[in-house]
């Protein structure tokens, strides 16, 4: 199945790009997601612990299943206000 | 209201636009950019969203803020994009009957919005620039 | 910066004249005048003071917000003489690096205010007015 | 001595002047020139206890000694902001 997945901020920096297209099979979870995408940027596995999560716009967590088309991202701590 | 824009915050339209003749205390919260951060003098800031879970998150804070505190409206604008010292990067105006209510209530969006929302700046000084990173733990 | 004024309070203006690029937090209350109070349609306040005593009092409350809180500044207006619904009757603005401090502040001068300066508001109805009388004990 | 004494908001009503002058004897208190206003206008009694009361622009208490040329004022419980 097909996922869009999205890094923000540093992030962004540290993968050199904002998004990714990924084919993933079936009940893969966002942390299964995340293990391959820090497998192929390593200076991501670092940040782990500090990232939080994000399905279709909304807050997720490792465990969340994800599914064909599903928007995806990884969000260093925020900073706004 | 819950807005993102990349012009200059015309905070007094905010609070226009929100408060009414019924309210008796109206609270404006301004962040600013601070021209210096850690001793290093600040030339500008960058703010970067993820905007269409920005614009839900801040929705959703307006929604507690409304529903937890005694006030009748609540408005939020967050700026993205460049903004310079002394502008503004946030507004929040509260209104209530009372004051007490206003002033907890915008309180509580700045606290929330500051570790909820999912917005960032990069701090440009002379030579080079950071993201800033928050603190996650309050989530 | 405290003040008493006839006209209209410019509370854009006296965030502006306060506000400078090294503070992060800008806090504003506006007490405003309600349409309505224990019931009945209010058609417009009096604001009356006792206008040395109370240019010394705001002043007093000034320094005790500057000397008690991280703040940068804070200034004050209040109106006297008649004011409508909607109208601001007070603007207060704090500034600080840190919204705490800007927060706290400006809460603390609106409640000394209330309690400490000696201005009071008669509140005109359809038919009728009463003196309101605030609370001293705190004093 | 001479004494200039204001009466403000609900005060002023009751007593139908903002201010009056007063000749007082030496060493009187704030407290004495109430209790003598107070039998020239009868309806400022009951307002005794919520009464603050100021010399020269300064919070006083009724024990605080007035002096020639002082403006001593009854103010009722303050209502601003």
């Amino acid at each position: 199945m097909a996922l869009r997945v999205l890094f923000f901020a540093s992030l962004a920096d540290i993968t050199g790009t904002s998004e990714v297209e990924l084919e993933a099979s079936p009940n893969v979870t966002i942390g299964a997601v995340f293990a391959t995408l820090a497998a192929r940027f390593p200076l991501l596995e670092p940040h782990r612990k500090s990232i939080l999560f994000a399905r279709n716009s909304r807050y997720a967590t490792p465990d969340t299943p994800v599914q064909d088309g599903d928007e995806i991202a990884f969000l260093p701590p925020v900073s706004g206000g | 209201m819950v807005q993102l824009v990349r012009e200059r915050i015309d905070a007094k339209g905010l609070r226009e636009r929100i408060a009414r003749p019924e309210d008796g205390a109206v609270v404006l919260f301004e962040g600013t950019v601070r021209n210096h951060s850690g001793g290093r003098t600040v030339k500008h800031l960058e703010y970067h969203a993820y905007e269409s879970m920005a614009l839900q998150q801040l929705e959703e804070v307006r929604e507690e803020a409304l529903r937890t505190h005694a006030i009748r409206d609540i408005g939020i604008i967050h700026r993205l994009g460049t903004v310079h010292p002394g502008e503004c990067s946030m507004a929040i105006v509260a209104v209530a009957s009372h004051r007490a209510a206003a002033f907890e209530a915008c309180r509580f969006a700045v606290d929330r919005i500051k570790s909820a929302v999912p917005i960032w700046k990069k701090e440009f000084y002379e030579n080079g620039a950071v993201w800033v990173e928050g603190d996650t733990m309050g989530l």
